[in-house]
This record gives C-alpha cells, structure tokens and sequence, in this order.
C-alpha cells in the first residue's frame, strides 16, 4: 500500500466509494474528489481500477478482498488495503463520505 | 498509535442483496481489534432485513444474521432497526406484534427496534460515523 | 457540526427520497444543524404539482415545505441537475434554492450524508 | 377485443424499496377488468417481500401487501414467492418454520413458497410473461 | 395518446422502462431499441420526457399515473397512456422487454 | 421459444447475478432453450480467477463452466463491455463467446429477461 496519507490529512476527506462505475454516483463521487482527498473503492467500485473508460486519480485504494473476490488481486497489489488499513483511515479522517 | 475513538455504524442496504452487512462486519471486526469502541450499530432503511429472525441461507453459505448477532452479543454493542423502516418491511418485536395485533414478530436479538433519535444519538456522542449503502 | 444530506434518487421509484428527507428532520428535531441537497434525478423531488396519490403514495411536498419551519437549515438543489430537467424558480417548490457549484456546497459540511 | 391471453407476472421490487408491486397491481386489476386470465404471480428475489404477513405500514398509507392478497384471493389467482429468494430473506411459512425449527413463520396467506419451477411453467403455460423490477 | 401501435405491430417489441434517464440500464434500453419498437416509459422513466440530455423515440408513451405523481401530468398529456392502454399493447405485442 | 438472461450488474455486490442464473439453470432443467448474456458492468463475472471466500460468498465460476453441461445454450458476453473491462479470451472463464452485436442477439430471442 503506497500514499495511503495525503501529506494534508488534517483537511483531507476520506471517501469511501462503493458503486459500479456505470452508477451516478460513481461519476458524482469523481466530481465532489479534492486534490488532497483520499478514495477507497470497495465492494463493485473496484472494478473501476479494471475499466479502461473510468478516470480515478492516481492513489486511488481498494479493498483488498473486494479485488480478490472480483479477480482483481494480482493486478492490483499496488493499490491493495485491507480492512485494518481502512480502520486507520478512518482514525486518521475526521471528514468522511460513504458514495 | 491514536487514542481510541467511539464508531457509530449504519447500515442500509440488505443482506442477499447488497454486500452491506457483509462488509460493515468486516470493518467492525477491525474496529474492535484496534481497540475502537462501537457505539451502536443503526439499521435504516432496507438495512433492516440483517435483524431478520428467520432468515435461513443453505447451511453452505455464510449466515450474516446470525455472525452479525453474535459479533454484537460477544461485544456487548447495542444495535437498532429504525422502527419505520422495520415495521413497512414488515420486520417486527412482541411489543409492536401485541399493538398492531400481528401473526407473530420475527426481530433477531440483541437487535432493537427504536426511532431515528438513536441515529441522531450516534451520531452526537461518536467521533465517526460511517456508512454502509447498497450498491444498486 | 452541520450535516448534509444528499438525494440523488428519483421521486416515488424509490423510498431513498423520502428516507433522506426524515433524517434531516429528525436531526432538525434535536437541534442538530441539517441541510438537504438534492442532485442528479433527485431534483425532481422540488417539482411543483405532484400527485403521488395516482400511484398510491402521500406527497412530500408539503413536508418538504415545512422543513425550514422544523429548522432544517437550507434546501438546497444542484442547479446543473435543475436545468437538465427543466425545473426553474417557477416550477419548484417555495424554499428551495439552487447551487451552482455543488462541490462546494458538499465541503461546506462537516457530514455528507445518503439515506441509501 | 383480442381473445383472452393467459399472462404470468413476475414481481422482483420489493413494497417500500420499489414501485414495483404498485405498478404490477394497478396492471394486473386492468388485465382482469380486460377479461384475460392471470396464471399465476410469481415474486423473486427482493420481490418475496410483498408476502410478508408482518408489514404494518402507518395507518394512512396503503398497504400493498393486503391489497395483493385481497386482489389474488377475489379472483382466485395464485401467487408464489421463490423459496430460495425466500428463505434468505427470511420469508417463511409453517413448514419451513417447523423443517429448520425457526421461531415464526410470516407468509401472508394466499401466497405460497415454491421454486422456480412455478415460473418456468407460468412462462410455458402463459401468453405473455411480464417483469415488475425495482428502479435502482 | 397518439402512435399507439406501428404499422409493423406484428414484429414489433414492446420495451416497458422503468428506469430513470441516470441509470446504466436506460441506455441500453435506448441502443436496443428498433425503429418499429414501441417504447412505453413508467415510474421512474417517465423523467425522460423532461430530461433536456434523454434522446428518446418522438412516438414514445409513458404512464399518465407516473407523470402526474411527478407533477409532469399538464406537460405532456401527448405521450400519456392508461394502465388500461398498457394492457393494451401488450395484447398487440407477444414480444415485450421489462428493462 | 427460447429465452436470453441478461446479467447486467456487477458480481458480488448484488444478487441480480446469481438469480439470473438460477433462472437459466431452471429453464434448461425443464428442457427450455435458454441462454446467459452478460453486458456492461456484468460481464465482470466471467473473468477467471475470483475467490469470493475472501468477503465471504460462493463463486459462480463452477456453476457457470457446469451450464452447458445443463443444457443452458449459450453464454454470451457484450465484446465492448469486455473491452472495457479489459476481459479478453485468456482471462475469461471458458465456455462464454463475445458478440459484437448485442442488438442483434437481444433481437434473435423471442423472451429477453432481467433478473431484477
């Protein structure tokens, strides 16, 4: 897991993004991101990290067990957090919005 | 490490149709193994049906009820169903059975049934909370 | 610490709607500062004129109308989302107000809230 | 006029989630005010919910689990919710209830459990089949 | 209501959509439509006829009850149907998608 | 009269999958011609290698190679939702083909069903 924290965490917020990237919100969700932001895909968002159409920034994250039951996992290890790492996100953000 | 901070869950997508449940215990798992404390866990909405009694999956398949139950009861974590969502979806305890003189109730225990306050109560007294939506 | 909530779902198709809008009351109810933003196909719920009771269901008009007397702050609507279903300062209902960058308007609250 | 067609509808929205079984309900009254015959309804996935015997929505709404069995019971129409949707969600009759020694069962009568074996024949036996589904 | 049925009603498909102009699936409800189908909006679809973005069919109908739940009931009493018209069409079309 | 189930969601975060499977299964276990489409996010449940035990769930890949075996005729899946996804020949389950025309395969079955 690389760039986990903004170096801006303070002000940043955590998103937690769970929608296909075909959904409203998914675009929505890309639309409402800062450039200190953080976005943790989960569930059918990680597929985005697959979709050659879907625009996410460069840190994006994702669940690891969301990419491993999708048969993502060897593909994105880079990008990989486990829920533990999600925890700490959330200590770390006060501000956070589920998609 | 920081200190430990106080989590309020809400949950309102539906087990067998949303993977909600599945990964708010996930989470809550996490939470408590980082020495977090859960506040309340909140059902609202379709999220009601995870404090269903009678749900029954093939006995291959996880039972998301009853895990979310036991994790609930092990910690001692309250957990409410939204009385409106509940009682439309037809998810209902012996008080609201004897007053709308039902057929019978079906909620899970240690889940509740309460108002929308509980929500607002988690969401004064935690320093996070955080959502689990469906995905449709 | 203000919380908004966000509808994005259509009117009547889906209870998200309605969910929404009794969180927002019930903090309102316990003084807690709440605002509404509606967005996307969820602007449809300002529209003036619905008759839900041809299919069944109660009119949230009204209760919408009454938020800001039971103290939810504002009701705010994305206005690229207005213009795209035709719904302008004539054909909306009274309290509403559009905004033009909705970004904004969701880093403006403390909490950012869906009902679902 | 047509000859009487024989239709099967398939509920999948759930009462309270979707506007499907509102729309299949007003459908289904103009089907037989046009003389048609209804086979059968069939309720699948979310959809099982309209059979709960347990929904108690605020007294000035409309109940759309009572109106559907008021409508199937008048014109003799069976309806069937899909044991596997079912049984998930926690929709169960007394033999279901006795068979995994649950606490309750919440089938509103006249709706039955069965499986899909009930919506391939409806499929087989009707002139046209038509799906209800949720929005979202 | 006008343009109830096509020339061509006998190999004609009726498509019954129930989604609103943001979701995946209306699209594709649009890309599979042919130029003889008959495209009947309901529930949430029926913002179609008010969406500037939707380029829906000219002959397309949408339930009257769903429009005036929606306060669109005066704009577009051209396109309204009954349920007793939906019973209708789908006597004239054995071919009928529920997207 | 033969039958096509489109599965057009993505797999795991709802059920809309599974169930349209189950359907297919059960027509082809009554003798009728049925057959499985997948388009947009749905085709994503033909890509080999998923391990849903880790949140929890049963994979579908089994019941999915097994379908011809049970008679179900076909499973198609929409080539640009596979180009999108990145799923090609080597990193799709076998058994599924791609078709280029999804309007043409819509239109050469007489019923065309969604699972929800």
């Amino acid at each position: 897991m690389e760039n986990m924290t903004s170096p801006n965490q303070q002000s940043a917020t955590l998103h937690i993004l769970n929608k296909a990237p075909e959904h409203s919100r998914f675009e929505a969700c890309m639309n409402a991101l800062c450039p200190e932001d953080i976005l943790v895909l989960s569930e059918n968002a990680v597929l985005a990290l697959a979709d050659q159409n879907a625009a996410i920034p460069e840190n994006s994250l994702a669940l690891a067990p969301d990419l491993a039951a999708r048969g993502l996992g060897a593909d994105f290890e880079k990008q990989a957090i486990s829920y533990q790492d999600l925890v700490r996100l959330t200590e770390e953000h006060p501000r956070i919005i589920s998609w | 490490m920081p200190t430990s901070l106080t989590y309020t869950l809400v949950i309102t997508g539906a087990p067998w149709t949303s993977q909600a449940p599945q990964t708010a215990l996930a989470f809550a798992r996490e939470l408590v193994s980082a020495g977090h404390r859960i506040d309340r866990v909140f059902l609202y909405g379709d999220g009601i049906h995870l404090a269903s009694a009678l749900s029954t999956p093939p006995s291959d398949e996880r039972h998301w009820p009853r895990e979310w139950t036991e994790f609930l009861a092990e910690h001692g974590i309250p957990a409410v169903a939204c009385i409106a969502s509940a009682l439309r979806r037809g998810l209902v305890d012996e008080a609201e059975q004897a007053r709308y003189e039902l057929t019978g109730s079906n909620l899970r225990p240690p889940f509740e049934i309460a108002g929308l306050g509980e929500w607002v109560e988690g969401n004064m007294k935690s320093d996070r909370v955080i959502y689990f939506h469906g995905s449709v | 610490m203000s919380t908004l909530i966000v509808v994005d779902q259509a009117p009547y198709g889906s209870w998200a709607g309605r969910e929404a809008l009794d969180m927002t009351l019930s903090l309102a109810a316990f003084d807690q500062p709440a605002a509404l933003l509606f967005t996307g196909a969820g602007v449809n719920w300002l529209r003036k004129h619905q008759a839900p009771e041809e299919i069944g269901q109660k009119s949230v008009e009204k209760n919408l109308a009454a938020a800001p007397i039971f103290g939810v702050e504002e009701i705010l609507a994305d206005a690229t989302a207005c213009q795209r279903y035709g719904l302008t300062e004539d054909n909306m209902i009274a309290g509403a107000s559009m905004v033009a960058d909705t970004s904004a308007t969701l880093n403006s609250h403390q909490q950012v809230v869906f009902a679902g």
